[in-house]
């Protein structure tokens, strides 16, 4: 551990809202996408540095422990590697004038905005704060999901707007129990609003009142995590908004509150009379994804279908989640990393074939290996990583939820195999429509950087045949903090 | 010396089949025409006949392929040397331990593969008709054999011929399992052979013959291959009979030259009565059509299956 | 804290979640909007009263925010939306008024027996205030769910969000809670804008554009 | 030892990646499949010498699972298998140096064709259910990219399809087993598994999910659907991997986790895998009787292999458990066998028909015929691999066959009452799946090759290329010698049993003649060698003297038949036709329908015959599922569609449930 000569929590937070600001003054959108990427590009750096440097101790606002540190530098990457990807698309989406710079005047401030909101929320050491930041990143998505203006777009905006302000309602709500429950304990003021105090000291709040706060906390934040039945914003949401931000929404936002779903996990924990909130997490992630894996088949519209898987995904993780013990929490770690990486880089190809094909109706793409090699065996690879198979990441964490719930709860566990196999079926059924089989729809050009799309899949590749001791160490830490 | 006196009679055993083949066929004719109130042939006429056919040039269809000239050799070889494994007159023969009794059966069905297909070789509808039959009845006459095999094997502790011919003349009884396999075998040999009421193999009748629809196309020394190897199959049920259920008189193994003369009479005389009892059977029969034969064999498996069964159970006590 | 002061506050929280009763009973809009600034009026006066006894001055100002804004300039821009749009005026209900009633008892008494589960080492003004909180916002869902009219679910959401209001102020010395009321009175604000900017006249589900863009200066 | 094979490994994986970049410079075919050659042949000597040196050898990379690592181990079973997966892939490998030239998307085939081949051998060289799995489907996935190369055609996506879901499907039955194997606290090395105590209710559930993993990988009924669609679909060469080869390594994942890691199993265990055993073995061939795509048919026959090899394992198991050393090892025997065995023929049979389809662009029977005169190097290996797999002696299939007969012989030796009576049945069975097996070959043999051509394109056809014909020799010759000298097989199989049921057959190669003897000569004995030489000596004797006494004249004239020659070769037997009597027979198998439309007298009007047949497996099972599964995407699908109000009642709905469990319960 080495001293920093800056503070790189500072940084964390001052570089994505010092962009932002710059970002609505600048002019002309290719400026602003290199400001954006270069913006992202430091922030990674600071998170990277969280690291290797000394930690800061929690202040009242601030933490930095190992729990967060995981989604800190997963949630900058992907918002590094998105921005690139944005440069691309934006410039293309220009082009084609499917986007005029009118309705992109905001844009990368806005991102730069979501990037803030996210690291504030994953470093905050007060639940109201975290609250607060949760809610912004949600209403800037709200925009930005709007940006096409097609009545489409506008309409998810709409759902995504009305669904997510009721869930801040109820998350509200949650928390204010929480801190009425911690305030005879600890004290009024902000001092029971701090994490650190509040899970030192929960063994002695009401439990009953705790009961009542998860599960208003698990159904508002739940919302944004895209549990079903709370996940109806979530497949529009992605179709709708430009893929960046799909890529974000899936890569990062929905890890982010799902970050915060944790964190009210291991305080009820903390509590022996409150109930234990496993079984709850259990239950949701098992009918989030068996209910995704159905939706899978009837999907038209390519996003939309990445977006429901993006919800078996979740769905698993919250599920590994609540099962607990090390083996599932490593598992659900490693799933939850994996998916960011998978999901965000499916995105990116998405993207550009939507971009190349001109549309996102499946039934009008076909062929994409012939066409378009790279863009159609890169499709292949992300669906195959996604449907859990080696020798990529996502295999490695199915394994270990898989057996490792198996031998606690059977039944549970042949549940999810088998809606891991619908899914598999849907997904293998599209995989055969769209990269293979003889080509349709009409091809536009299109050049784009794939790098973005590459290093995440190289990474989910790695992941999948080496994972470095450290990591693995690490993420076993995290995993004891998660009991 | 004893290998010598071994060889001699294993030797000896090979040509016996082969001289007595013809025989018998004779025999079974000549005692069926008597039946019908005909004179009928020469006891020897099947000799002359093939004497006949080996002389006579062969006419070779156009479209026929090499595999349809090596096919009749390739039938003689491998039932000559079944025939040859079955002890006749004589158990422990020198090469009895090459083959049990499962492999002879093989080597018939070796026979049969290359007869079926030398029948659909030259592509007439009706060497396929005989091929196709062929095979029908041998799928559900092989079982029924070796459900057979496996009563014999469970009786003796072996499915060596010689073995199995031992023990029953040192006598096991009688058992309800025995009987049973030996009406299988006799339904078994029945079909393989030919006879009616599975097969005529008088007729020339296209749409009934099945064994004379394959070999429609041969002629001259490849024919007498097939009839002589059609009478060695004949010769060699006959004799596996009697090997098994009638084993009296057989010479045992490295005995001298006297009991294997008396071996030899007791076998000629276990074929001639054989032989006769085939003749009246079929005369006293008609032959069935070709979809019953199904149901014939799939009796035949029956009886093997339960005759097996009854074995497997009583094992225990 | 005074058994008198313990009462108002009392009667003051309840007065809400009858005012919530009222709200799921009406049949006209510009009864609802009437309706709506009462609850507000009485949150605020909640709100006030739990000032004076925590004698926590920041939270007048949520009272103020909640007289002021909710209580006026919300039902005011929400009448003016109604005659601009020319949206009719009865509320269409998905189920009949006594059902919704009869539901909204079972809601509340639901949130009573989740909430007296609370062991009494909370303070019992906190407790109460805390049933008839959560009474509210299970009401405001109720309506939300349960009425037809894009207006009508706003102020449904509006009532709720005042039973979150009710909570925090029960909450003692909960900071922040100025700032939640004023966030959330923005968050109104956004949807009472985006109902006249996509000119939802029925429904949430269907928002319309030329509305929009001729709103925005862009004909098409 | 196990070094060697990684590297080997490795050097394929590698062989996958210059693949592409090799073909840009247009030597892709001779670089990845010379090389595939050398490496599965080095891969080959290694397992023999394995196999031979006998004493196992582990290694374990830190790669995978960190704080457990891969862990590797080539023991004897390994070793074995390691002969038949790399002797199999040395000769595709061969085969494809000539295929590469005729196939269509070369690019779609050269690199998964060697991942394919080190994803087969990792499965064998695993040692911790991790790795295991890791393997097994990476060995899914690259044959499904494999099966998927000619994906323009509506079938062969459709196929991918089904084999994709039916592997993953067996996957997870393993990964579940191996759950329960490894507990809660994922012990997941084989060592662990193999020490560790099961209880029996576990080792069953265990042994279920290893059936239901294995099996359909391997294809018993009715796992088996997967199989006569993607062995087909893919191209030749890797029809004849998945066929001989991929199946064995799911014999061996089955043998390896029933035999090795489970421990001393109960007895009924055997007389599930027998039933199944038998079951499959009849089922497969009456399918492939009904066939008349050449390569389906070969699909199907593996199938009836498949339980043929079930049959001996059954076998084995029930001896084990009942403490009969020797019989199991006969019985085991037997089985690996048969494995090697059809390895060998499978993969020279789908030679065979992959070099028909090359020359004649046909795969169906009916379109065919004749070849047996421009292609008769091709004609001649494709009859040796027929009469082998049809069990005819004195070729390899036989005596496999023979040995699994010999073991049920001694089954009386058994003492529960259920075996006694499925025994023999298993047996008959057995026996009549060999008997059609012989006459699917013949309908297979016979109308593709000989008659008269039925079509333009087989009567255009020519001989394969050198490469194939040199692959499908080797075979051949492969078949000769383990049917003629199988004692050496069996005393190479003798460490693989005595490491797996502790006891081996006695030493074979001792005996005088080279015959075999299973228990004692009194028993039983055959002895290949001199039955060859006799059928060959007696043949050559009879040909000389008939051609020196009596004549050796030959016309050629037109065909005879009864006297009315048709020169259309429509007139032929067709397959249809030839296995029209043996449809009647089992037709309730298929629900055979034949419906016959003869035209009034005098009219001219053809007759027709109109004959269905309905997989009753496929109807039974798998088409109910996608039913099911459609049913209820088609009524979920409608949450896709609801208005704002009714999901925030679902949001509502889910509150109010959670507080009532809240108020209720807690």
């Amino acid at each position: 551990m080495t001293v920093l000569p800056f503070d790189a929590v500072a940084a964390l937070l001052l570089t994505p809202l010092a962009a932002a600001v710059v970002l609505t003054l600048l002019p002309g959108h290719r400026l602003k996408a290199q400001v954006n990427v270069a913006a992202s590009f430091l922030t990674l750096l600071a998170a990277l540095s969280l690291l290797v440097a000394m930690r800061p101790a929690p202040s009242t606002f601030l933490l930095i422990d190992d729990l967060n540190i995981v989604f800190i530098v997963l949630g900058s990457f992907v918002g590094f590697t998105t921005s690139v990807f944005s440069a691309s698309y934006i410039a293309h989406e220009i082009e084609t004038g499917r986007l005029t710079p009118a309705y992109l005047r905001f844009y990368h401030a806005m991102y730069q905005v979501l990037m803030f909101a996210m690291n504030l929320a994953l470093v905050s050491n007060n639940i109201g704060l975290m609250w607060v930041a949760v809610e912004m990143a949600t209403l800037t998505t709200v925009v930005m999901v709007g940006i096409y203006r097609t009545h489409e777009a506008l309409e998810a905006a709409w759902k995504y707007f009305i669904l997510g302000s009721v869930g801040i309602a109820l998350a509200l709500f949650g928390t204010i129990l929480v801190y009425i429950a911690a305030e005879p304990v600890i004290g009024e003021g902000l001092l029971s609003m701090e994490w650190t105090l509040l899970s030192s000291r929960v063994a002695d709040f009401d439990p009953a009142l705790l009961n009542v706060a998860f599960v208003f906390l698990l159904l508002g934040y739940g919302t944004k995590v895209g549990l079903a039945p709370l996940h109806a914003w979530l497949p529009d949401a992605h179709a709708e908004g430009p893929t960046p931000i799909s890529a974000v929404l899936s890569g990062l936002l929905l890890n982010v509150a799902l970050y915060a779903v944790l964190r009210f996990k291991i305080l009820l924990a903390g509590n022996l009379a409150a109930f234990a909130p496993g079984p709850l997490m259990v239950t949701m992630g098992l009918s989030s994804a068996v209910f995704a894996v159905f939706m899978l088949y009837r999907r038209r519209d390519i996003k939309r279908l990445f977006a429901y898987s993006s919800i078996e995904h979740m769905g698993i993780i919250t599920f590994a989640f609540g099962m607990g013990g090390p083996l599932a929490n490593f598992a659900a770690l490693l799933h939850m990393t994996m998916h960011s990486l998978a999901k965000s880089g499916i995105f990116f190809a998405v993207g550009h074939i939507a971009q190349v094909k001109g549309t996102q109706r499946i039934a009008d793409i076909g062929g994409l290996t012939v066409t378009n090699p790279w863009l159609g065996w890169s499709l292949v690879v992300g669906v195959v990583a996604i449907a859990g198979l080696p020798p990529l990441g996502i295999f490695t964490s199915e394994f270990l939820v898989v057996s490792s719930t198996f031998a606690r709860a059977p039944v549970l566990a042949v549940v999810l195999v088998l809606g891991l196999l619908v899914g598999l079926g849907a997904l293998v059924t599209r995989l055969n429509g769209l990269a293979f089989g003889e080509p349709r729809g009409e091809q536009h050009p299109g050049e784009a950087s794939y790098a973005p799309m590459l290093a995440h899949f190289a990474l989910v590749l790695g992941a999948g045949i080496y994972l470095p001791g450290p990591l693995v160490e690490w993420f076993r830490h995290v995993s004891s903090i998660l009991g | 010396m004893a290998l010598i006196f071994g060889l001699a009679v294993q030797g000896v055993q090979m040509f016996l089949v082969l001289l007595a083949a013809p025989l018998l066929t004779g025999l079974v004719r000549r005692v069926k025409a008597r039946l019908n109130r005909r004179c009928g042939p020469p006891l020897l006429q099947p000799y002359r006949e093939l004497w006949r056919l080996l002389r006579k040039d062969v006419v070779l269809a156009e479209s026929a392929s090499w595999l349809f000239r090596a096919a009749p050799y390739l039938i003689f070889a491998s039932t000559w040397v079944a025939a040859a494994l079955v002890p006749t007159f004589a158990t422990g023969l020198e090469f009895s331990w090459t083959a049990d009794l499962i492999a002879i059966i093989a080597f018939l069905g070796t026979a049969r593969f290359f007869q079926a297909l030398a029948g659909m070789d030259v592509g007439t509808s009706f060497g396929g008709i005989g091929s196709s039959r062929e095979m029908m009845i041998a799928s559900l006459a092989e079982p029924a054999m070796i459900m057979i095999v496996f009563t014999l094997a469970l009786i003796a502790g072996s499915t060596q011929l010689s073995t199995v011919a031992e023990v029953m003349v040192a006598g096991v009884g009688l058992r309800v399992s025995l009987a049973l396999a030996l009406v299988a075998l006799v339904m078994v040999a029945i079909a393989e052979n030919g006879r009616i009421p599975i097969d005529n193999p008088a007729t020339h009748l296209e749409l009934t013959m099945v064994h004379e629809a394959m070999v429609l196309e041969y002629s001259g020394r490849h024919l007498a291959l097939i009839e002589l190897a059609a009478s060695l199959k004949l010769v060699l049920y006959v004799s596996l009979i009697a090997c098994v259920f009638a084993p009296w008189g057989m010479a045992a193994a490295g005995t001298g030259a006297v009991p294997a003369l008396a071996g030899i009479a007791a076998w000629a005389v276990k074929l001639g009565i054989g032989g006769a009892l085939l003749a009246m059977f079929e005369t006293s029969i008609a032959k069935m059509r070709v979809f019953r034969v199904p149901n014939f064999l799939g009796a035949a498996l029956m009886l093997g299956l339960l005759a097996t069964l009854l074995r497997f159970v009583s094992a225990g006590m | 804290m005074t058994p008198f002061a313990f009462d108002v506050a009392h009667l003051l929280a309840g007065g809400l979640v009858l005012v919530s009763f009222v709200l799921l009973y009406q049949d006209r809009l510009y009864a609802l909007l009437k309706v709506y600034a009462l609850h507000a009026f009485v949150l605020s006066a909640s709100v006030a009263w739990q000032a004076y006894v925590q004698d926590a001055p920041h939270l007048y100002a949520t009272a103020l925010i909640a007289l002021a804004f909710k209580a006026i300039v919300i039902p005011l821009a929400l009448r003016r939306i109604i005659e601009r749009l020319g949206i009719h005026r009865e509320i269409e209900a998905v189920v009949g008024i006594g059902v919704t009633m009869l539901a909204g008892m079972a809601l509340v008494a639901l949130s009573m027996v989740v909430m007296l589960k609370v062991t009494p080492g909370a303070a019992p003004l906190a407790r109460e205030d805390l049933s008839f909180a959560l009474a509210v916002v299970l009401l405001g869902l109720l309506m939300m769910t349960t009425r037809r009219n894009a207006v009508s679910q706003v102020v449904g959401f509006m009532s709720l969000e005042n039973g979150l209001v009710l909570a925090a102020a029960g909450a003692r010395g909960m900071p922040m809670v100025v700032e939640i009321s004023f966030a959330f009175s923005i968050l109104i604000a956004f949807i009472v804008i985006g109902l006249f900017l996509f000119r939802i006249r029925e429904r949430f589900d269907t928002v319309d554009l030329s509305a929009l863009h001729r709103f925005r200066g862009e004909i098409r | 030892m196990v070094v060697v094979e990684l590297w080997c490994i490795l050097l394929l994986l590698a062989l996958a990646l210059v693949a592409l970049p090799a073909s840009r410079q247009g030597l892709g075919g001779p670089v990845v499949y010379g090389g595939a050659l050398l490496v599965s042949l080095a891969a080959c000597a290694t397992g023999a010498k394995a196999l031979a040196g006998g004493d196992a050898s582990a290694l374990s990379l830190p790669l995978g699972l960190p704080w457990l690592g891969m862990h590797f181990r080539i023991d004897a079973l390994a070793a074995f298998f390691l002969v038949v997966v790399n002797l199999g892939a040395a000769a595709a490998s061969l085969y494809s140096i000539g295929y590469d030239r005729h196939e269509s998307a070369p690019l779609r085939v050269r690199p998964f064709f060697p991942a394919f081949l080190a994803a087969m051998n990792l499965v064998v060289v695993a040692d911790d259910a991790f790795s295991f799995l890791f393997s097994w489907e990476l060995m899914s996935l690259a044959s499904w990219a494999l099966v998927m190369a000619h994906h323009r055609e509506e079938a062969n996506a459709h196929a991918g399809l089904v084999y994709l879901v039916m592997a993953s499907f067996g996957t997870l039955a393993l990964l579940l087993g191996f759950g329960l194997l490894a507990g809660p606290e994922g012990a997941y090395q084989f060592d662990a598994m193999r020490t560790a105590h099961h209880a029996p209710w576990l080792a069953a559930l265990v042994l279920a999910l290893a059936l239901l993993g294995a099996g359909s990988k391997a294809g018993i009924v009715p796992l088996h659907v997967w199989l006569p669609l993607a062995h087909p679909a893919a191209p030749s060469p890797v029809s004849a991997l998945m066929s001989g080869v991929m199946t064995k390594v799911a014999i061996y994942g089955l043998v390896r986790i029933v035999f090795d890691l489970l421990g001393p199993p109960d007895w009924w265990p055997g007389l599930v895998v027998l039933a199944l055993g038998g079951i499959t073995a009849v089922m497969g061939v009456l399918y492939a009787l009904m066939e008349h795509d050449l390569k389906r048919l070969l699909a199907y026959h593996t199938v009836e292999n498949i339980g043929i090899i079930f049959i001996g394992l059954g076998l084995a198991l029930a001896f084990r458990a009942n403490r009969l050393f020797e019989p199991a090892a006969l019985a085991l025997t037997a089985a690996l066998f048969h494995v090697f065995n059809h390895m060998v023929f499978k993969s020279l049979l789908f030679f065979g028909a992959g070099a028909v389809q090359v020359e004649t662009g046909e795969r169906d029977m009916e379109r065919l015929g004749g070849l047996i005169r421009p292609m008769p190097v091709t004609s001649f290996a494709f009859l040796v691999g027929c009469v082998s797999i049809s069990a005819l002696p004195p070729f390899n299939g036989f005596v496999s066959e023979w040995l699994t007969f010999q073991a049920i012989l001694l089954s009386p030796e058994l003492p529960q009452w259920g075996l006694r009576i499925l025994i023999p049945g298993v047996g008959a069975l057995l026996a009549l799946a060999a008997a059609l097996a012989a006459a699917c070959f013949v309908k297979a043999f016979g109308v593709t090759f000989l008659g008269r051509p039925r079509s333009d394109a087989a009567v255009a056809a020519s001989e394969a290329d050198r490469f194939s014909r040199a692959a499908m020799l080797v075979f051949a010759a492969i078949c000769l010698l383990a049917g003629t000298l199988p004692g050496f097989v069996i005393d190479a199989l003798a460490p693989v049993t005595q490491g797996l049921v502790g006891a081996r057959m006695p030493t074979q190669s001792a005996d005088p003649w080279l015959s075999i003897v299973p228990i004692a000569a009194s028993r039983s004995s055959y002895n290949g060698l001199l039955v060859f030489f006799f059928i060959l000596l007696s043949a050559s004797l009879a040909a000389a003297a008939i051609h020196r006494l009596a004549s050796r004249a030959l016309r050629r004239g037109p065909a005879w038949d009864c006297g009315f020659p048709d020169p259309s070769p429509s007139t032929q037997y067709s397959a249809g036709s030839f296995a029209q009597p043996i449809r009647r027979v089992f037709g309730p198998v298929f629900a055979a329908r034949e419906h016959v439309s003869m035209p009034p007298p005098l009219s001219t009007a053809p007759a027709t015959i109109h004959v269905t047949l309905r997989d009753l497996v496929w109807e039974a099972i798998y088409a109910p599922l996608g039913h099911a599964v459609a049913f209820a995407a088609d009524r979920l699908n409608h949450m896709q569609f609801l208005t704002i109000r009714r999901y925030l009642s679902l949001v509502f709905a889910a509150l109010v449930v959670l507080l009532l469990v809240l108020a209720i319960w807690l």
